[in-house]
C-alpha cells in the first residue's frame, strides 16, 4: 500500500513533466506552449515536495514550541515556494512578449513567427537568404523595426 | 564593511531604486547609482582578490553552512566574481528615459546574480540565481524594440525555461539521494552519487545550467538572439553570462560528480557543441549569427578542457574561458556598427583602421596564433588530451583542430573583405567612438595578458590547484559558523 | 487515501492532456487552472499546507487572471469558436 | 510523422523517469539538512511555521533571489509593453463598481493579515501578496479610465525592496552575516516573535503585491485592438 501510493504521486510528477514538455515541443501556437510550460513547471514542483515526504509525519508546524510528531522535511516545501513564484513571473514576462509578437507579426504560429523574424534579422543584416529567395508567407512587407533598432 | 556579500546585495538595492530616479530633480543619482555601484562592487572584490591568502567561506544568516545558504571564496570564485562587474562597467547601457532605467536596472540584476554564481555553495540558490540572470537576460533582449528581438527572446525563454524544469528535476533528483543542498556536503557524499541515478542527475543539472553556457543541445537560441538583440547585450550574454553558467557547472562536476562518465559526457557535449558551432559559423553570412555560432563552437573547447581530469584541465578550461570572455566581449561590441551581411564590409578599414585593426587582433587570438593569449589557451586544452590519451580524447583534439581550421578560414574571410578595396556606393560601415572606446580597453587587457604570460600563468596554477580541492572546500565551508570578519 | 490519491492524480493528469487538446484557449486556460488546483490538493495530502495554499492562490488564481488577461488582450477570450475551428468547443 | 517520433521519444522519457525515480525511498527521506532544520528551528529563529524560518532564515537569500526574479520580470515586461497610458474602456458598471468598492478594504485586510501571521500559520508573504495584488487591481477592473497611482505602485515596490535588503544589511553592519536575522525571538507562536522576520514578510508581501498588481494593470490595458 505504501509503496503503491508513493507510485501514483511519482506518475502524477512525472507525466504532469512529461505531458509538459510534450505540450511545448509538439505545440506550434505560443499561447499553448506557456500554459504547457507551467504543467511542467507543476510537475517538478510536485516531485519536489516528494522528495521530502515521511511517513507517519505531519506539517512543519511547530505547536507550543515543541515537535508534536515527526515532521515532513520543510526545506524542499521552502524551494517549491520559491519555484512557484518565479514560474509565475516567467509566465507573465512570456505571455508579455505573446502579446507584442501577435501585435507585430499577426500571428501565435511558432513557426510563422520563427520565418518572420529570421527574414526580419536577414533584412536589417542585409542579407539575402541562404536558399529560399521569395519572401516569406507574410504577403505585406515585413513592418519596420518599430521604435527603431537600438544600434 | 568590505563583506564580499556586498558584491551580491549593493547591486540588488541599486536595481531596486533605480526606476525611482528617472525624472525629477534626482535624475543625475540616477544616471550615476549603476557605474557607481559597479565600481564599489570591482573596489570591493579586487581588495579581496589582492589581499587573498586562503579560501575562506560565508554563512548568510548567520547559520552554519548544511543548514542554511553558504558562499565559497577561493581564487576561483574570485576571479570570476570579479570579471562581471568589470565587464558590465565596460558594457553599461548608458541611455535615459523609463526604458533607459528599465534597462540599467536589468543590468544591475544580471550583475548581481552572476556574481552570486559565481560565490553561491548552496545547489538551490544557484538555481535561484541562475533563474534571475536568464529573466534579466530575456527583458534585455526583448529590450530592443524590435519584432524579431521579441519572437528571439520568446523562443530563448521557452528553451530555457525547458532547461530550468530539467534542471529542477534534478536538483529534486539529488535532494531525494542526499537529502541536502550544500555543495560542500554533497562532496563529501559523493558515493551516494556515483551510480546511474547519479548520472542522470549529472545530466539534468548540466542541461539546466547548460542553456545560458550554450552547451550542445540547448543552445538553438544563440543565433537568433545575437542577431536579434543589441549588439552589448549579445557581448553581456555571450562573453560573461555563459562563463558563469559553464563556472557552475565545473563547480557541479568537480564537488557532486568525480567519476569518469560525467567527465565523458561533458567532453563528448564539448565536441559536438565544436563542431556544429563552427560549422555553421562557416556558413553565416552576416557577422552577428557568424560570432554567435563560433561562441557555441569556443564554448564546446572551453568544456572539452574543463573534462579533463585535474589540475591541467581547470588550468586549460580557465584559460580558455576567459580568454573567450575578453575576445567574444570586444568583438561583439565590434559588430555593433558592423553586425551586418559580411559582403557589405568591403574596404571598412579605409573608413575605420582603428576598428579593422582590433578585429584582426582579437580574430587572431582566437584562431591561436602564438605571441597571443589565444594560443596559449589552445596549446593547453591540446596538450591536455594529448595527456589523457583515450580515442574519446583524441577525438576530442581532432574536432579543436578542425575547429580553428574553420574558424580561420571564416575569420580570415572577415579581414579579406575588410582591408579589400572599397567596392564604391554604399560605402562600408564606420565604428563609432564609444564602441572603439571598449573595444580598444579589451585589445589592452588581451595585449596585457600576452606580456605578462608568466605571471598569468601562475596565478592559473595557483587558481586550478586550490580549484580541484575538493578536500578544503568541505573543510572551510562546514566549519564556517560565522561570517569572516 | 490511495482511493483519493487515484482519484486526484487522474483528474489533474486528464486536466493536463486538456490543455494541450482543447481548441478553445479560454477553455485550456480553465484547464490548466484545474491542474494547479489537483497539484494543490495533492500538496494538502503530502502535508504541504504552505504549498498547497501558494499553488492554489498563484498558480490557479493569479495565473489564470494573468492569462485571461493576456487572452483578452489577444483578443481570444471567446468560448464560443476556437480558433482552428472548433473541435472541441468548451 | 514528426510527431510521432516525438511521441515516442516523450515515452522514452517517461519511461527513463519512472525507472529512474522508481527506486528512489519515497516517504523515507534522508533528511540530513531536514531533521536539524526542525531541531534548531526553535532556538535559531524562533518561528512556529518552520517553512517561514527555512524561507525567510536559513533560506533567505533564495527569498531575496526571487523578488528579484519578480522584479526582473516586471521591469522586463514594463520594457516589452511599454508604459502607455491606458485608454478608456467600456466602464465595469455599477455592480462591478460596488463590488469592487466593497471588496478592496476586505482584500487589503485579508492580504495583509496572511502576511503578518506567516510566521505562525501557513501563509505569508507571497500568499498575502497576490491578495494585495487582486485589492490593488480591482478598482481598475471597475473605473478602466483611472490609473490608480502608477508612480505609487512604484514606489512601494521600490523601497519595500529596498527594506528587505537594508534589513540584511543592518546585520552586516552589527558584525554579523549578511541577513541575519535582528531582534529577539519572542515567544514562540506569538504575533510579535521571530525577530525580524515578520518585518522581512511583510517587505515581501508589499512588494510582491506592488509588483503583481502592476504587471497585471499592464496586461489590462489594451493600446489597440487586435483582431
Amino acid at each position: 500500500m505504501t509503496t503503491q501510493i508513493g507510485l501514483v504521486f511519482f506518475i502524477a510528477a512525472i507525466g504532469l513533466c512529461v505531458i509538459g514538455i510534450g505540450g511545448i515541443v509538439l505545440s506550434r501556437n505560443l499561447f499553448r506552449m506557456v500554459l504547457a510550460l507551467a504543467i511542467a513547471e507543476a510537475g517538478a514542483n510536485l516531485l519536489l515536495v516528494l522528495a521530502g515526504y515521511r511517513w507517519d509525519a505531519v506539517a512543519p508546524i511547530l505547536s507550543a514550541g515543541q515537535m508534536p510528531a515527526p515532521m515532513v522535511d520543510p526545506v524542499p516545501q521552502a524551494m517549491v515556494l520559491t519555484a512557484i513564484v518565479i514560474g509565475v513571473g516567467v509566465q507573465a514576462l512570456a505571455l508579455t512578449l505573446v502579446v507584442r509578437v501577435k501585435q507585430r507579426y499577426g500571428t501565435l504560429d511558432m513557426q510563422l513567427a520563427r520565418e518572420r523574424m529570421n527574414a526580419e534579422i536577414d533584412a536589417t543584416a542585409d542579407v539575402t537568404p541562404p536558399r529560399s529567395q521569395e519572401r516569406p508567407r507574410g504577403e505585406r512587407p515585413l513592418p519596420a523595426p518599430a521604435g527603431g533598432a537600438h544600434d | 564593511m568590505t563583506d564580499l556579500t556586498l558584491a551580491v546585495a549593493l547591486p540588488l538595492l541599486a536595481a531596486f531604486v533605480r526606476p525611482l530616479f528617472n525624472a525629477g530633480a534626482l535624475r543625475w543619482l540616477g544616471q550615476l547609482i549603476g557605474p557607481v555601484v559597479l565600481a564599489l562592487v570591482t573596489v570591493i572584490l579586487f581588495a579581496h582578490w589582492s589581499t587573498f591568502s586562503e579560501p575562506f567561506a560565508i554563512a548568510l544568516g548567520g547559520f552554519a553552512p548544511p543548514l542554511g545558504i553558504a558562499f565559497y571564496v577561493d581564487r576561483m570564485a574570485l576571479l570570476f566574481a570579479l570579471a562581471v562587474p568589470l565587464v558590465t562597467l565596460l558594457l553599461w547601457p548608458g541611455d535615459d528615459g523609463a526604458d533607459g532605467a528599465r534597462r540599467q536596472s536589468l543590468t544591475l540584476l544580471l550583475a548581481a546574480s552572476l556574481t552570486g554564481l559565481a560565490l553561491s555553495g548552496d545547489l538551490f540558490n544557484l538555481y535561484v540565481f541562475y533563474e534571475l540572470a536568464a529573466v534579466a537576460s530575456y527583458g534585455l533582449v526583448a529590450g530592443n524594440g524590435s519584432s524579431a528581438g521579441y519572437v528571439a527572446a520568446f523562443r530563448y525563454l521557452m528553451i530555457s525555461a525547458l532547461g530550468s524544469v530539467v534542471g529542477l528535476l534534478g536538483i529534486g533528483l539529488v535532494y531525494f539521494k542526499t537529502g541536502t543542498l550544500n555543495l560542500a556536503e554533497l562532496a563529501t557524499l559523493g558515493n551516494e552519487l556515483a551510480d546511474p541515478q547519479g548520472l542522470a542527475a549529472f545530466a539534468m543539472l548540466a542541461i539546466g545550467f547548460g542553456v545560458k553556457a550554450e552547451m550542445f543541445p540547448v543552445n538553438g537560441w544563440v543565433p537568433e538572439v545575437y542577431g536579434a538583440a543589441s549588439r552589448r547585450v549579445a557581448a553581456l550574454l555571450a562573453g560573461l553570462a555563459s562563463k558563469l553558467a559553464v563556472l557552475v557547472i565545473v563547480r557541479i562536476l568537480l564537488l557532486m560528480f568525480p567519476s569518469d562518465e560525467a567527465r565523458q559526457l561533458l567532453l563528448v557535449l564539448g565536441i559536438l557543441g565544436v563542431v556544429s558551432g563552427e560549422l555553421a559559423a562557416y556558413q553565416a553570412r552576416d557577422m552577428a549569427r557568424m560570432l554567435g555560432w563560433s561562441s557555441i563552437g569556443q564554448l564546446g573547447i572551453v568544456f572539452i578542457a574543463f573534462s579533463l581530469p585535474g589540475e591541467a584541465g581547470l588550468v586549460a578550461g580557465v584559460a580558455a574561458a576567459l580568454h573567450h570572455l575578453v575576445v567574444k566581449s570586444a568583438l561583439f561590441v565590434l559588430a555593433g556598427p558592423w553586425g551586418g551581411a559580411i559582403d557589405r564590409l568591403r574596404g571598412a578599414a579605409t573608413v575605420s583602421a582603428l576598428g579593422a585593426g582590433l578585429f584582426v587582433l582579437f580574430a587572431l587570438s582566437l584562431l591561436g596564433l602564438p605571441p597571443l593569449p589565444g594560443f596559449w589557451s589552445k596549446f593547453l586544452v591540446i596538450g591536455g588530451l594529448a595527456d589523457a590519451g583515450t580515442a574519446l580524447h583524441y577525438l576530442g583534439m581532432a574536432a579543436v583542430l578542425t575547429g580553428t581550421v574553420i574558424e580561420g578560414a571564416y575569420l580570415l574571410r572577415v579581414i579579406t573583405t575588410l582591408y579589400a578595396p572599397p567596392a564604391g556606393s554604399p560605402a562600408p560601415p564606420r565604428q563609432r567612438g564609444s564602441d572603439l572606446l571598449t573595444a580598444g580597453l579589451f585589445g589592452i587587457a588581451l595585449l596585457a595578458a600576452a606580456v605578462m604570460i608568466d605571471p598569468l600563468w601562475q596565478t592559473l596554477d595557483a587558481l586550478a590547484v586550490s580549484g580541484v580541492d575538493t578536500a578544503a572546500y568541505q573543510q572551510t565551508v562546514l566549519a564556517a559558523q560565522e561570517a569572516h570578519p | 487515501m490511495i482511493w483519493l490519491a487515484l482519484v486526484v492524480v487522474a483528474l489533474t493528469l486528464g486536466a493536463a492532456v486538456a490543455v494541450l487538446l482543447l481548441d478553445n484557449l479560454l477553455a485550456a486556460t480553465a484547464a490548466a487552472s484545474a491542474v494547479s488546483l489537483g497539484v494543490a490538493v495533492i500538496f494538502v495530502l503530502l502535508h504541504a499546507p504552505d504549498v498547497a495554499m501558494t499553488e492554489a492562490v498563484v498558480g490557479a488564481g493569479l495565473s489564470g487572471l494573468i492569462l485571461a488577461l493576456a487572452l483578452r488582450r489577444l483578443g481570444l477570450a471567446r468560448l464560443d469558436v476556437g480558433p482552428g475551428g472548433g473541435r472541441n468547443d468548451a | 510523422m514528426r510527431n510521432i517520433a516525438t511521441l515516442l521519444f516523450l515515452g522514452g522519457l517517461a519511461f527513463l523517469l519512472i525507472v529512474i525515480t522508481g527506486s528512489l525511498d519515497f516517504g523515507a527521506p534522508p533528511m540530513r539538512i531536514g531533521t536539524q532544520i526542525q531541531a534548531a528551528t526553535a532556538g535559531d529563529v524562533g518561528t512556529a511555521n518552520i517553512v517561514t524560518a527555512v524561507v525567510l532564515g536559513y533560506r533567505g537569500l533564495d527569498t531575496l533571489g526571487e523578488l528579484s526574479i519578480l522584479f526582473a520580470a516586471a521591469t522586463a515586461g514594463g520594457l516589452v509593453l511599454g508604459s502607455a497610458a491606458a485608454r478608456a474602456r467600456p466602464d465595469g458598471g455599477f455592480i462591478l463598481r460596488a463590488g469592487a468598492d466593497l471588496m478592496f478594504p476586505l482584500l487589503l485586510i485579508a492580504g495583509l493579515y496572511i502576511v503578518i501571521h506567516g510566521h505562525l500559520t501557513p501563509g505569508g508573504g507571497f500568499q498575502g501578496g497576490v491578495i494585495l495584488a487582486a485589492a490593488f487591481f480591482l478598482p481598475l477592473l471597475a473605473r478602466p479610465g483611472t490609473t490608480p497611482g502608477h508612480r505609487w505602485l512604484m514606489w512601494i515596490e521600490g523601497l519595500s525592496g529596498a527594506t528587505f535588503i537594508v534589513i540584511g544589511l543592518l546585520a552586516l553592519y552589527r558584525g554579523d552575516a549578511f541577513l541575519t536575522p535582528l531582534f529577539d525571538h519572542g515567544t514562540l507562536g506569538e504575533l510579535v516573535s521571530g525577530g525580524s522576520l515578520p518585518l522581512l514578510y511583510l517587505a515581501v508581501g508589499l512588494k510582491v503585491g506592488a509588483e503583481l498588481a502592476g504587471l497585471l494593470m499592464r496586461l489590462a490595458q489594451d493600446d489597440e485592438v487586435t483582431s
